[in-house]
């Protein structure tokens, strides 16, 4: 568990005149990593760099113990990559482009066919992966995608934007699929993303970067910290239920905030832990209560700290 | 018609701004260049140049030009913005038309009146063939201009290559097989048109030509243009976009 | 008064694959979201409506009449789900040439197209080639060109998947203050809480059917309608959950770990209405109440994993 | 492939037992083969999805029609004594020629458009829709990428020319070729056919990669290929030097095929301009597909 999976040290990219990535350092233990930052922080650049793909302009790399400068295909032939676009090979089906994926990694063909059916099996691809991909919906296609990147049995699992264009259900199992991968195959994942809350879900560290530059390093707990005694309360009822809710609230010395969703709100108790004030408020002004959590920060909240 | 020239205003934009349109167009002068230089050495400029322009730069400029850039248009689904105006669905179509009529008959005439002045100062030409050129590059801009439209409109993941097909048929496989099919070669009615003798253009092996009419020449034109044109009107306004 | 968007028993296949079923519905002025998982038929309706797909089955009407009708698009804007344009172009240029198209002259055109696109926080990028446009910038580009013509209907295909946080909270305050001038904006999009955020208003679709169909609290009903797993932590947990369990509407308990129980219920609405009071007859203390079956994508997953004649 | 889990109970061995496979995902412990195959797996694939494209199907249909046809001539010609050669000093010799300028020149439509459509626009295609990333990321190497590129943009175009030669050298054992003649001719043959469709294939696959447009690809090989052979065609008749001729991207292959019938009338030195042709086409192509795949910024963003 302790094994390192990334080792970067002081490592620059400079393309004309723009700064990729700039003098970062960082090892990442094994395990499931998050690669965080908004659009443009030097995402893809570390990626590219880790496959080999881009020369760093100095300073150091390592994947697995394996310089991807010396020895790329080495690297790659040991990772798996799922791409956040959609590598259209037209025409071909769920089936024939992981066996062609296997194939390309350097399986025999009959091996690439049945780890073919065994990957999508794992990923959830039905009896659609004998029509061709391009048909698929946005879902299959992410499975398909996913398939394709673990067909090889690779050690260490590169995810870009996995979640992006899912619908609740299908962004739920695919996380699911992640942590999976992790805990039976003891294949290390490393996820790019910006949405905050798959990190959450499955990452137990997270590396943040902004502008090229190393930004924060750390477990996930570390980052995210306790709750700090606030509550997050939904609950069911007309229009006029929350305002009602709000003044029952006030009249038990409790302040709610507002949380962004309708019928949702942020209640900071009089004493510290005493929900029977909130049950009674809700009581007294005749709501359901759907959801009462102690608030943690969210990855947001620190994300934004961390860029400010 | 206001939309009509719109879009061919834009298509125009479009076409300036390709980086792919301005290397294309030296296509047209090489013609020009070689008849010069063949003229210079005394073996007939508009023998030499003729050819290479009716029947190799132009469908080779229009191809890539009109087919592959409107069949992009629709392939990434981007015609939708046009579709969903208060314009109908023909109009758009007509616009691409006359807009990629428009700059590839500039290229041609250009290239076509930089061969006939090669021509005139290394031969003997009248000065009606200084104007005949040019003019018939100007139909075969607008014929081209047609046929890449329909097949774009038609096969829009394959525009290029079933355009060339297209005129790898009609211009060199049938033609080649027997002689009474040249009258169906675009080319073949151009240089009529231009004045040009086909002698050289066309394989050896089919034997002599019909003799040339200027009417059959028109028609046969007009048709290459007006019936991709037609089909792909059709299949634009009847068929799903999605 | 006539509904703005009237669908009328459309179904539409694409050869064998179904696209739509049986969809009748109407619409009135404001922002609906149209929520469904993938695949559920969401921008099928909208190119219904758009005349880009014919239905195969059934009639779409807008304003009172039939599409498709040329005249349509001048009182309707669009946003497509893709991501290309005329990349040759600059977003000025394209915005004012799709202007030119719904029938304003050149100068108009223009002021509008400048107009909407400052709108729309593009005032930086007016000028750059649009491929040169990165993934928001590109929603903005077609938001600003469905919007520019001043449009009484604006139907919006997706358009917040790929962008930050920041962003899409940009794009639903652009979005509600197209309703607010009181516009028909019909919106796609998978995530109920991005909805949620803008509009009371919905449509759901599930497999190329209509499953529900107004108000959000008739949603909250939908989802009231299937069993729920209700987590809760108390200070008395096996208390709490012998007195729970007397309850007709409870068909399990559970115990896990020193505070924690989870109670199973076929009638949720009861079952929430009842721990309270449950807790205050028994004197337990309920320290948190949590379930992952009461949001819309638990509707689906229940819906998906069969039992499909209990929705 | 699936991992035993031992029964629950197996204290009673007089007890029927069942056994529980695990489905999940296990390891793959099977050999792999060196990377020296990687070329051949991108070919076979496109080969697979090629045969589907109703395009492909026409092109191969009318391929097949001209083969019919020209074995159907040439076979009726050569069964009829004196009706072809008749001229020539060695007629068996002359018919041994025809066989093989057949199978380049009769092909040469049908062969030139499959590589059209299957080879010109290919590694535009692949630039333009991320399918570099989906192969670079794997253990793919340029060099690798590129000679199955080039593979699956002229294979279909070879088969059908050896197809064609095939049929007519066989023809040609059953009207009056030896045995060991016809091996010769066929081993020439298969040469040249070899080289025609590598050239157009490398060629494609050079120009393919030059743009992320595959219509701009497609068209700028079309003009390649018949601009060359008309210019060359062109200014050698015009200033009456044959050797010209041999320097168009068709036309280096078919005057190889005209020297070894010794009908191509190049001497000297010149004699050497349609191999040197053949090269200056292949190392142009390799270079330009080289340069630019080496150097492609594979990922976007």
């Amino acid at each position: 568990m302790s094994a390192v999976l990334l080792r970067v040290r002081a490592l620059s990219r400079r393309y004309e005149g723009v700064t990729a990535l700039d003098d970062v350092t960082v090892t990442v233990p094994e395990g499931r990593v998050a690669l965080l930052g908004p659009n443009g922080a030097g995402k893809s650049t570390l990626l590219k760099c880790m496959l080999g793909l881009v020369r760093p302009t100095s300073g150091d790399i390592e994947v697995l113990g394996m310089d991807p400068r010396r020895d790329p295909l080495g690297v790659r032939a040991r990772i798996g990559y799922m791409p956040e676009d959609d590598a259209h090979l037209p025409d071909l089906t769920g089936v024939e482009l992981c066996a062609y994926s296997a194939e390309l990694a350097g399986l025999p063909p009959r091996e690439a066919i049945d780890r073919a059916h065994a990957a999508l099996f794992y990923a959830g691809v039905d009896d659609k992966r004998y029509l061709p991909v391009q048909g698929y919906s946005t879902g299959l296609r992410q499975r398909t995608k996913l398939a394709a990147a673990i067909v090889h049995d690779p050690d260490l699992l590169f995810l870009d934007e996995p979640t992006n264009g899912l619908d609740p259900a299908s962004r739920e199992e695919m996380l699911a699929l992640i942590a999976d991968v992790r805990v039976r195959r003891g294949c290390s994942v490393v996820l790019s993303t910006h949405l905050l809350a798959d990190v959450d879900r499955v990452c137990d560290h997270v590396v943040v970067l902004a502008g090229g530059r190393l930004l924060a390093d750390a477990p996930l707990a570390e980052l995210l910290g306790t709750g700090d005694g606030r509550f997050l309360v939904r609950v069911k009822g007309d229009a006029g239920a929350m305002p009602r809710f709000e003044r029952e609230l006030a009249a038990r010395g409790c302040t709610a905030a507002p949380s962004g969703a309708s019928l949702e709100c942020i209640v900071t108790p009089a004493g510290a832990g005493d929900t029977d004030a909130i049950w009674a408020a809700a009581a007294a002004a005749s709501v359901q209560v759907r959801h009462l959590a102690p608030r943690k920060a969210s990855l947001d909240e620190a994300f934004v700290k961390l860029l400010a | 018609m206001s939309a009509v020239l719109a879009v061919a205003k834009v298509s125009l934009l479009r076409a300036v701004r390709r980086p792919s349109t301005w290397w294309l167009s030296a296509l047209a002068f090489v013609p020009a260049l070689l008849g010069g230089w063949m003229g210079a050495l005394g073996h007939g400029a508009m023998s030499v140049g003729a050819p290479l322009l009716i029947d190799v730069a132009a469908p080779l400029l229009a191809v890539p030009w009109v087919a592959g850039a409107l069949g992009e248009v629709f392939e990434r689904r981007v015609a939708v913005y046009w579709f969903t105006r208060p314009v109908p669905r023909w109009a758009p179509l007509l616009g691409e038309w006359l807009g990629a009529t428009a700059a590839l008959s500039l290229v041609l005439v250009l290239g076509g009146a930089m061969l006939a002045v090669a021509d005139a100062l290394t031969g003997s030409a009248t000065i009606g063939s200084l104007f005949r050129l040019p003019a018939a590059m100007i139909t075969e801009a607008a014929a081209l201009a047609g046929l890449c439209i329909g097949v774009a409109a038609l096969a829009p993941k394959h525009p290029v290559s079933v355009s060339i097909a297209v005129l790898a048929v009609t211009e060199a496989a049938l033609p080649g097989l027997w002689a009474p099919m040249q009258s169906i070669s675009l080319s073949r009615q151009v240089g009529t048109l231009a004045g040009v003798d086909p002698g050289a253009s066309i394989g050896s092996l089919a034997g002599t030509a019909p003799s040339p009419s200027t009417l059959t020449a028109a028609l046969v034109i007009a048709l290459f243009c007006a019936v991709p044109m037609g089909l792909g009107a059709r299949a634009v306004i009847d068929r799903d976009l999605g | 008064m006539t509904p703005v968007i009237e669908f009328a028993g459309v179904s539409k296949w694409y050869g064998p694959v179904l696209g739509l079923r049986d969809v009748s519905l109407r619409l009135a002025p404001g922002i609906t979201g149209l929520l469904g998982p993938n695949g559920a038929g969401k921008s099928t309706l909208l190119k219904c409506m758009t005349g880009e797909v014919r239905p195969s089955r059934g009639e779409v009407r807008l304003f009172g009449r039939v599409v498709p009708y040329d005249d349509v698009f001048r009182r309707v804007g669009y946003a497509p789900e893709i991501e290309t344009f005329f990349e040759e172009l600059t977003a000025r240029e394209f915005v004012t040439h799709l202007a030119v198209l719904a029938g304003y002259d050149g100068a108009e055109a223009a002021r509008r197209a400048e107009a909407v696109l400052i709108r729309v926080g593009l005032a930086q990028a007016l000028d750059r080639p649009l491929a040169t446009y990165s993934k928001g910038m590109r929603q903005r580009t077609k938001l600003a060109q469905a919007m520019v013509h001043d449009p009484e209907l604006i139907l919006l295909d997706e358009p917040m998947t790929g962008l930050d946080p920041l962003a899409r909270a940009q794009i639903v305050t652009l979005i509600q203050s197209l309703g607010a001038e009181g516009r028909t904006v019909l919106v796609s999009s998978h995530i109920l809480d991005e909805v949620e955020t803008m509009t009371r208003e919905i449509v759901v679709l599930y497999q190329g059917q209509l499953l529900a169909q107004g108000n959000l609290h008739a949603i909250r009903d939908l989802i009231d309608r299937h069993p729920h797993h209700i987590v809760l932590t108390a200070s008395d947990p096996r208390a709490l959950g012998a007195a729970l369990a007397r309850l007709e509407c409870v068909t399990a308990v559970r115990f896990d770990g020193a505070d924690r129980l989870e109670v199973e219920t076929r009638a949720p609405d009861a079952c929430y209405a009842a721990i309270p009071r449950v807790a205050t007859e028994t004197g337990v203390k309920v320290r948190s109440l949590t379930s992952p079956d009461d949001n819309l994508s638990a509707v689906f997953r229940y819906l998906t994993t069969g039992a499909r004649g209990a929705a | 492939m699936s991992a035993m889990v031992p029964p629950p109970n197996d204290r009673s061995a007089a007890a029927p037992r069942g056994e529980v496979h695990s489905l999940s995902y296990s390891r793959y412990a099977g050999p792999r083969r060196p990377r020296s195959a990687v070329p051949w797996v991108v070919a076979r694939y496109a080969w697979r999805v090629q045969l589907r494209q109703r395009g492909v199907k026409v092109l191969l249909l009318l391929g097949g029609g001209v083969l019919a046809i020209s074995g159907a001539v040439l076979g009726f010609a050569w069964s009829v004594p004196g009706m072809t050669g008749g001229g020539e000093a060695d007629p068996v010799r002359a018919a041994e020629a025809q066989a093989i300028a057949s199978s380049l020149e009769a092909q040469f439509i049908p062969g030139f458009l499959l590589v059209l459509w299957c080879g010109a626009g290919a590694v535009a295609a692949d630039l333009n829709a991320g399918a570099f990333q989906f192969h670079f990321a794997r253990p793919v190497s340029a060099q690798g990428y590129l000679v199955g590129r080039v593979l699956s943009g002229a294979g279909l175009a070879f088969a059908l020319s050896f197809a064609t030669l095939a049929v007519l050298c066989a023809e040609r054992l059953a009207f009056g070729s030896t045995p060991l003649r016809m091996a010769l001719t066929f081993a020439v043959g298969a040469a040249l056919v070899t080289a025609r469709a590598t050239l157009l294939g490398v060629v494609a696959a050079g120009l393919s990669s030059l743009t992320r447009r595959k219509g701009l690809a497609q068209a700028m090989f079309a003009a390649v290929v018949f601009a060359s052979s008309f210019v060359t065609r062109i200014v050698a008749a015009a200033s009456d030097k044959p050797w010209v001729r041999a320097l168009g991207l068709s036309g280096c292959v078919d005057a190889r095929a005209a020297q070894w019938h010794g009908t191509a009338g190049l001497h000297g030195a010149l004699a050497a301009v349609p191999l040197l042709a053949c090269i200056g086409w292949g190392v142009v192509g390799a270079a330009l597909a080289w340069w630019r795949v080496s150097r492609a910024e594979v990922m976007r963003g």
